[in-house]
């Protein structure tokens, strides 16, 4: 609740977490059915009209009302891209987090396993995941998730190995406090400024991955509309009907610039050092 | 042990684990050298014809079998022969290498070139409009697929300018230094535009942590002007991130970058790998897989190598 | 003539909110040459002051709301420093105020040698640069007294020891020959043998160009020997200040009456405490030391073998028994908190054995960290800091638990509306008690105070060991306190250790060390104690070199030999 | 000065071996390289190739070549009978894996009375099989090239063009065979650079640095015209989308079912959106010379009333099924999907679209596990061949089709034997009605087959078949 009003207050993040807020409300509103037309109905006269006021971003080739898919895809998207970073985050903290910690054989083992998924091509992985599950949404998560975490893992690593060796942790050994105790709240805690900023960063990354896992039509399945399907999908379209592209890439940009602000946001508000900076 | 030999000793090791990864999992999509090469006329052969195209491709015995037999050439560092090239594997990874790693580089010096004076000029203006249009443009950078951006600049080029870059082929940098730019300058603008806006993102964040450090203020005391205290104090500290984060992605861009090649038509790994897969190219995947997990390693090292270049007390060992 | 700085009325505020400002109605004035010290109170303003004048606090979330600051330049003009452009104070940074810095540990850049470090001071104020920079770097360090400048020069300054670091300081700041140099807490952490030589450069420094300086301590001894004014700070107010004889002798204001009534006066011995002495082999101790040995591998980089060690400890005995104080006192470097690590496990040892008998209930020895800042989470605020013991303890943070923290908080002279701040909001000082209040968290058994106390003002100094006193008698804690304060050592101590090297040269009752010191060393260190009756003493530049512990690979010291000096008093013999 | 022709296609060769390799893109390289006995010209007819001449017996089991005087390999050497009984018989052989071999398999004995006359001796009349004989997979090969094994490695036929250079997945460098019988070339060679992404090769038409390209996305060829230096260049292909239902999976099984489909479904409106309108809507048959009007099969026109009659009639209440579709191949075939999962949607039908990688796509088309797939399969000049595969009895595609009928079998075994034209019409009129009617596929449209070209190049012709032989007329201004 601290964490609201503090995000609140914060200049730049107060209008990240309006963005956050205005998607959220517009997926909602799309799960919900509260579309201005219904997302998947092809209005076969109308294909590949231009914006009007009907068709506040107009229609795809099916005649499809663009807004109404966007507010879907945003839902999609969003969805995508916070369980698949949201999993990254979860294996590739603890991870690194245990590979830093316990040092010698086990940081060997975990990172060399991490090395082996980083130099392993995520085409080739999101392939293997569809002939296992199919293609979707779950594949699109299990696959950027994947990607990611080696990527989490090392990031946490790093700080980790110095953390370890600062004399709080110390002070928390001859304390006898748990093991959970002091990665939990020592270290994890410290880990947060370069998380939040690499969990911004793989939130974008995971948005552009799963337009490009559809790009090679590995990721969400048509025609349930995610916004890199959509962007995909009217690529060759770029001539004919730009506003296609145009406004999936806005919705991404935005949502994009939503997370960067409140991550910062968050950034500062969880470092207790800067928190007068921007106070 | 020297540290240097005690990590190449891993290396093997790893290269085992990718090696076994790749080798199973590739054989466990669905479809096969015949189905790729026949597409829906594989349906057509009689069983007899099957097995001659089996054996032609090499995939008629168990598969453990198989694996052992190219575990056996590959310690005699043969990865096999392309089908689909009919040259072997490494022949044709180290044909397209070149091009890659022009590539990657280029995409790097762009993104550095840009994402650590972006990065430092917004720490340095915290909260301030710099900071904000800055953050906003990165934003832009992080948020266009790289295929938008490609697709765009080739539109811009071929619309306006009556150009595109040569495709297709690849012009070496040693036969025509200018030709070579010209094609691949605009591949890794794409590229590196994207990787720009992380950058500046990773710079930012570590120079904001590092400008509130003691020595800073030790710099200050001692009237280094501002932008020295930035570039010559600060930023060295703040650069272990960015290395990070330059590893990585410099690893992945060693392991093609398939879209921006597909788009900009060139002949790199990336494609060569997906290629590979398209037509069940076993022995070329493996190798591609393979070698491109050995260029991971290699730039692992260099990283660290780096943290050492850039922190003495990694380098020299602290207390 | 008019003063070099003449300041007015400063009011200094940290964040928005100026309406409690942190430093309120400062006014002094200082003339060339002479030198001002600033005392007072830990966390009373002192540091916010001095890092006022050259406007370093605008890098630390802090603002001038109030007041003027004006500096004589050389060509007369007088510049307001609270108004003056960034540019302008980039100028007078360094060239014409130098400074010094309380924390050594942190205050260089990690990544550039010291010698980059001082050619950057002569090439931004002298102009000089390559072969000529190069030069006067190493006669800067000369001049600091650092051996073997040439090659120290192309250290990284986590190869140095912490005085060394300070001294490097100090070459920086006296590289663009300021005509004002601010020393915040120069020696704090330091043994006093090193602050010897530290004051004594300084005060070669003013003698040799006439600088003034702003010298902030809480040492009262170190006052007496330096200053010319005294200024008394309490809660952000000035509240005395005058020639150092007046305020010394004929104290105004209350608090400076306090304070120099709790400044512990070093009397070679003679009052050491009558308490708690030890019965002869009565007690069994709580924690028993024999034969330690600690010694780090020398790691020449990345990519070399081991060529040695780092002697830290070399043969330690020692026990310490239930009720008692033991000090440790010794140089810079000499191994006193790698001991203490060893005792709490957290550095191997390499040899010897330690037994922690935990007396009653198995309850953990508890640690006070030499640094206080490193040791406190800096994300976690005050309460979940001292809940952690307990914590760990499997308590959890209940009414009881608060009463607690609020009574020690108290104790250790913090306000209990502290518990939802966090360390980076305290002064060093501050975070000291933060660090001693959570170690008697849970009525430890024993506790290891490294340098526990070097950073408070006198007066809270005093509270703070009345506490410990008072508690290890109701209690019968064990202290091992480390220490470079004598008179401190002097006021606590039942048994004394002095360490040399790694090793231990010399140790027994705290009476018969103290007043009857054997050992060369010891006899050093004592001589080189400061004292309130010492005033504007010439410091003597100590030029012993400080022994090297690197040694070779498979390299064993020789036997030691003791000397029985007295009853319970042992002294190691000297070789050569 | 070497003038030389820039082409650009999306997708490159697989493989060099005129008699293994199917894939299109293959087959368009190899037909500049090699040439059979017979080809196709534009019309779709049979015309002279390696053979100047050809004769059926009357009883129809003897098919005699005279082959060409002049026709040579790029070596020089003179194209004999032996090798075109070398080509057959390796052909022939199982270990060759020729997927075109099921083609001739009425072939019995193969003679070489001189080094100009070839005869075939059937088991039994075989129309179609001159037809089949007019594709790259029937090349004519150097004899010895197959007795030294380096046919797959290294080419040399006696078509048009010599390949220099092929680095697959980028460019291949083809040079004018000056042996070549088929006359001259008003240019000296091509190069062809492989760009995947098609808007790529319209960017490079445009900019002029590419002077003929192959295209295939409707969406990007839909552009050309409106490049003021740019000509399209469209057919009507062979190949044709379609719907194939499962017959062997519940409810597909019902007959009253599929005809609902077959109802529901907007065909225009597929080719409209889906093909943005390139193509034609087409029966089961897409050879003009077989193909009826449309209008005449069973509901081509869309009817939903009909549609749901039909599907009260099947007694199947709404039910859901997956579609299976690869990912780019054909580049509408998402799009087709979507239109139909829309438009089956009226009649209560939900569509599961998978989409899917080529080759698994194609592994579990060929193993018949979909409900429905969404497929563009390849047509033949001639009806036969094309079907007998899927909807004869021992058909190697039944597993697939799942599907047979006494009566569509029957007739196309009598369109088989059948050699007067005018029979062979009626019976595949029948034939096609039928197959219409029973729906066990439901048949779209046809597709465009596209090349794009600078107003500076003319002479091209297009064909159904999608070969590129024409660019052996093209003439490149200044
Ligand atoms: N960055 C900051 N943000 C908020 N408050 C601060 C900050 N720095 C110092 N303070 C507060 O300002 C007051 C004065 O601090 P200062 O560091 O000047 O004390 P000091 O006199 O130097 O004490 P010590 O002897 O312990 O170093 C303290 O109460 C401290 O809590
Ligand atoms: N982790 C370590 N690695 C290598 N050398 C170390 C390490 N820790 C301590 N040393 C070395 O061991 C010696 C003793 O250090 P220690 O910190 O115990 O000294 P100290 O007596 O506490 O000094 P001070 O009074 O300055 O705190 C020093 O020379 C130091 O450089
Ligand atoms: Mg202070
Ligand atoms: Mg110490």
């Amino acid at each position: 609740m601290r964490i609201v009003r503090d995000i609140a207050a914060h200049p730049t993040g107060r209008v990240g977490a309006a963005i956050i807020l205005l998607y959220l409300l517009l997926a909602l509103c799309g799960a919900l059915g509260l579309t201005p037309h219904d997302p998947l109905q092809q209005f076969r006269i109308d294909r590949l009209q231009a914006p009007s006021a009907t068709y506040w971003m107009g229609t795809d080739l099916f005649g499809r009302d663009t807004a109404s898919r966007l507010m879907i895809g945003i839902g999609h998207s969003f969805i995508i891209a916070f369980a698949s970073v949201g999993l990254a985050t979860l294996f590739g903290t603890l991870i690194g987090l245990l590979a830093g910690w316990w040092g010698g054989l086990a940081d060997g083992l975990f990172m060399r396993a991490m090395d082996v998924l980083l130099a392993f091509p995520a085409i080739l992985l999101a392939l293997l995941i569809i002939a296992v599950t199919g293609p979707g949404t779950f594949t699109s998560i299990a696959a950027i998730a994947i990607v990611y975490t080696p990527i989490f893992a090392r990031v946490v690593r790093g700080p980790t190995l110095s953390l370890k060796r600062r004399d709080f942790v110390d002070a928390a050994r001859t304390f006898g406090s748990s093991q959970r105790y002091i990665l939990s709240r020592h270290l994890l805690l410290n880990l947060v400024a370069p998380l939040t900023v690499q969990v911004t960063l793989a939130l974008a990354w995971a948005l552009l991955t799963e337009a490009g896992l559809s790009f090679l039509g590995l990721g969400t399945q048509p025609p349930a509309p995610s916004l890199g399907l959509m962007m995909s999908e009217a690529r060759n379209l770029m001539q004919q009907a730009p506003w296609l592209l145009v406004f999936p890439g806005l919705t991404i940009m935005l949502g994009i610039l939503g997370f960067n602000l409140c991550g910062d946001a968050l950034r500062d508000i969880l470092d207790p050092r800067t928190q007068r900076r921007t106070a | 042990m020297n540290y240097l030999a005690r990590r190449l000793l891993t290396f093997p090791l790893i290269l085992l684990g990718v090696s076994l990864l790749v080798f199973f999992s590739i054989r466990m999509i669905p479809g096969d050298a015949i189905t790729a090469m026949l597409g829906t006329e594989a349906g057509l052969l009689t069983p007899v014809q099957r097995q001659a195209l089996a054996a032609y491709f090499g995939i008629d015995q168990p598969v453990v079998v198989q694996y052992g037999r190219w575990l056996a050439g590959l310690l005699q560092g043969d990865l096999g022969i392309s089908v689909t090239y009919g040259k072997p594997v490494l022949t044709v990874i180290l044909e397209r290498f070149p091009l890659t790693l022009e590539l990657a580089l280029l995409a790097m010096v762009i993104a550095l070139g840009i994402g650590v004076p972006a990065g430092v000029l917004a720490a340095t203006n915290n909260e301030r409009s710099t900071d904000v249009v800055v953050r906003i443009l990165a934003m832009l950078g992080q948020s266009t697929p790289g295929f938008v951006v490609g697709l765009v600049i080739i539109y811009v080029l071929s619309v306006y300018f009556g150009f595109v870059p040569a495709m297709g082929s690849f012009t070496p940098l040693w036969t025509d230094p200018l030709a070579n730019l010209g094609q691949l300058i605009f591949p890794a603008v794409t590229l590196g535009f994207a990787f720009a806006a992380s950058v500046t993102r990773i710079s930012r964040s570590a120079m904001l942590d590092v400008l509130s450090d003691d020595y800073i203020r030790t710099a200050r005391a001692k009237g280094v002007p501002g932008r020295s205290v930035v570039w010559h104090h600060a930023l060295p500290n703040a650069l272990i991130p960015v290395v990070t984060l330059s590893g990585v992605e410099f690893g992945y861009l060693l392991g093609g970058a398939v879209i921006v090649e597909q788009i900009f038509a060139l002949p790199g790994l990336g494609r060569l790998t997906l290629d590979a897969i398209g037509q069940r190219d076993y022995a070329l995947v493996q190798g591609c897989v393979l070698f491109v997990a050995f260029n991971f390693l290699i730039v692992n090292l260099l990283v660290d190598l780096a943290y050492a270049a850039l922190d003495p007390r990694i380098r020299l060992g602290a207390r | 003539m008019s003063p070099l700085l003449s300041v007015r009325d400063l009011t200094v505020a940290f964040g928005k909110d100026a309406s409690e400002p942190v430093v309120r109605g400062v006014s002094f004035e200082l003339n060339p040459g002479e030198t001002l010290a600033i005392v007072g109170e830990s966390g009373s303003g002192k540091s916010v002051t001095a890092l006022s004048i050259n406007r370093l606090v605008d890098f630390g979330g802090g603002r001038i709301v109030g007041g003027s600051m004006r500096l004589t330049r050389p060509d007369g003009a007088v510049l307001e420093l609270s108004q003056a452009e960034e540019r302008t104070l980039v100028d007078i940074r360094g060239r014409e105020i130098g400074m010094i810095f309380q924390e050594p540990m942190t205050s260089l850049n990690p990544v550039h040698t010291v010698g980059a470090q001082i050619e950057e001071a002569f090439r931004l104020h002298r102009g000089l640069v390559g072969q000529a920079a190069r030069q006067a770097a190493r006669e800067a360090l000369d001049r600091v007294r650092i051996a073997d400048a040439e090659q120290r020069l192309r250290y990284y300054p986590h190869q140095l020891s912490g005085g060394m670091r300070q001294r490097v300081m100090i070459a920086m700041a006296l590289a663009g020959n300021p005509r004002l140099l601010i020393a915040d807490e120069p020696t704090t952490a330091l043994d006093v043998t090193v602050q010897a030589q530290i004051m004594a450069l300084l005060a070669e420094l003013r003698a040799e160009t006439g600088m003034a300086m702003i010298f902030i301590t809480h040492d009262i001894g170190l006052v007496a020997g330096i200053a010319d004014h005294v200024l008394v700070m309490q809660n952000g107010v000035a509240v005395e200040q005058g020639r150092l004889d007046a305020v010394l002798d004929a104290p105004q204001h209350d608090y400076t009456q306090h304070l120099l009534n709790a400044v512990p006066h070093f009397s070679g011995g003679r009052a050491v405490r009558a308490d708690g002495a030890r019965a002869e082999g009565g007690e069994r101790p709580m924690v028993a030391v024999k034969d330690l040995v600690v010694r780090f591998p020398v790691g020449r980089g990345l990519f070399a073998r081991n060529a040695g060690a780092v002697h830290a400890v070399e043969g330690v005995d020692f026990d310490l028994v239930q009720g008692e104080t033991l000090a440790i006192v010794g140089e810079s470097g000499s191994g006193k908190s790698t001991t203490a690590r060893a005792i709490l496990g957290l550095v191997e040892a390499t040899r010897g054995t330690v037994d922690a008998a935990s007396g009653q209930g198995g309850r953990p020895i508890q640690m006070v960290f030499q640094d206080p800042f490193a040791s406190l989470n800096p994300r976690l605020d005050v309460e979940s800091l001292l809940a952690e013991p307990a914590i760990a303890a499997g308590r959890r943070i209940d009414a009881a638990l608060r009463e607690r923290m609020g009574f020690l908080l108290e104790k250790v002279g913090l306000p209990a509306n502290c518990l939802v701040r966090y360390p980076h909001q305290f002064s060093g000082g501050q975070r000291q008690r933060l660090c001693i209040a959570r170690a008697l968290m849970l009525n430890p058994d024993v506790v290891v105070l490294d340098e526990a106390v070097s950073a408070l003002d006198v007066s809270v100094q005093a509270k703070v060991l009345d506490l410990l006193i008072d508690l290890q008698r109701e209690f019968g804690l064990a202290y091992l306190f480390i220490s470079h304060d004598m008179a401190v050592v002097e006021r606590i101590a039942h048994r004394v250790a002095v360490m040399y090297a790694g090793q231990i040269v010399e140790i027994g009752g705290a009476g018969a060390v103290l007043s009857r010191p054997r050992h060369s060393y010891t006899r050093r260190l004592i001589a080189a104690v400061p004292g309130m009756d010492r005033r504007r003493q010439r410091y003597d530049v100590d030029t012993t070199p400080v022994p090297s512990l690197v040694r070779p690979r498979g390299y064993e010291p020789p036997q030691a030999d003791w000397i029985e000096a007295g009853p319970d008093h042992l002294v190691r013999m000297e070789t050569a | 000065q070497a003038a030389e022709l820039r082409m650009a296609w999306s997708q490159d060769a697989t493989g060099l071996d005129p008699h293994t390799q199917t894939a299109f893109s293959s087959l368009r390289l190899l037909e500049l390289i090699y040439e059979p006995l017979v080809r196709l010209d534009a019309k779709l007819d049979v015309v002279p190739a390696v053979a100047e001449s050809w004769s059926f017996s009357d009883d129809g089991l003897t098919l005699t070549f005279k082959i060409d005087a002049n026709a040579k390999f790029s070596d020089g050497a003179a194209v004999t009978s032996e090798d075109v009984k070398a080509s057959f018989e390796r052909l022939l052989d199982e270990a060759t894996a020729a997927a075109a071999r099921s083609n001739f398999l009425s072939i019995s004995a193969i003679e070489a009375p001189d080094p100009a006359t070839v005869v075939f001796t059937l088991s039994q009349p075989d129309a179609p099989i001159l037809v089949a004989m007019a594709t790259i997979n029937a090349a004519v090969v150097p004899a010895k090239a197959i007795a030294d094994g380096s046919i797959a490695t290294a080419t040399l036929g006696s078509g048009p063009f010599v390949l220099d250079q092929w680095d697959p997945n980028a460019k291949e460098v083809l040079s004018v065979n000056p042996n070549w019988a088929g006359g001259d070339i008003a240019y000296d060679g091509i190069t062809i650079s492989v760009l995947p992404d098609e808007t790529a090769i319209l960017a490079s038409l445009r900019a002029g640095q590419t002077d003929f390209a192959l295209l295939n996305d409707p969406l990007v060829a839909t552009l050309v015209p409106n490049e003021p230096n740019l000509q399209l260049n469209a057919v009507p292909g062979l190949a044709y989308n379609v719907l194939q239902l499962n017959p062997s999976r519940a409810p597909m099984d019902n007959l009253k079912l599929r005809q609902a489909i077959s109802c529901a479904v907007d065909r225009q409106d597929i080719l409209d959106t889906a093909l943005v309108g390139e193509g034609k809507v087409t029966g089961p048959l897409t050879m003009p010379a077989y193909a009826s009007d449309p209008s005449t099969l069973f509901c081509y026109e869309q009817d939903l009333e009909k549609a749901k009659a039909l599907m009260a009639e099947s007694g199947v209440d709404g039910f859901t099924a997956k579609v299976i579709a690869a990912t780019g191949e054909p580049p509408v075939a998402s799009a087709e999907a979507q239109v139909l999962q829309s438009q089956l949607a009226e009649i209560g039908i939900t569509l599961e679209i998978e989409l899917m990688e080529l080759n698994v796509y194609v592994d579990r088309w060929l193993a018949g596990d979909f409900d429905m797939a969404v497929a563009l399969n390849g047509g033949r000049p001639d009806p036969y061949p094309m079907y007998n595969r899927y909807f004869t009895k021992e058909g190697n595609l039944v597993k697939v089709s799942n599907f047979t009928d006494d009566e569509i079998d029957s007739l196309l075994q009598q369109g088989r034997v059948e050699t007067d034209i005018a029979k062979r019409k009626e019976i595949f009129q029948k034939f096609e009605a039928r197959l219409a009617e029973l729906s066990p596929w439901i048949w779209l449209s046809t597709s465009n087959l596209y090349t794009a070209q600078l107003k500076t190049v003319s002479g091209f012709e297009s064909s159904a078949t999608g070969t590129l032989f024409g660019v052996t007329k093209i003439t490149l201004a200044q």
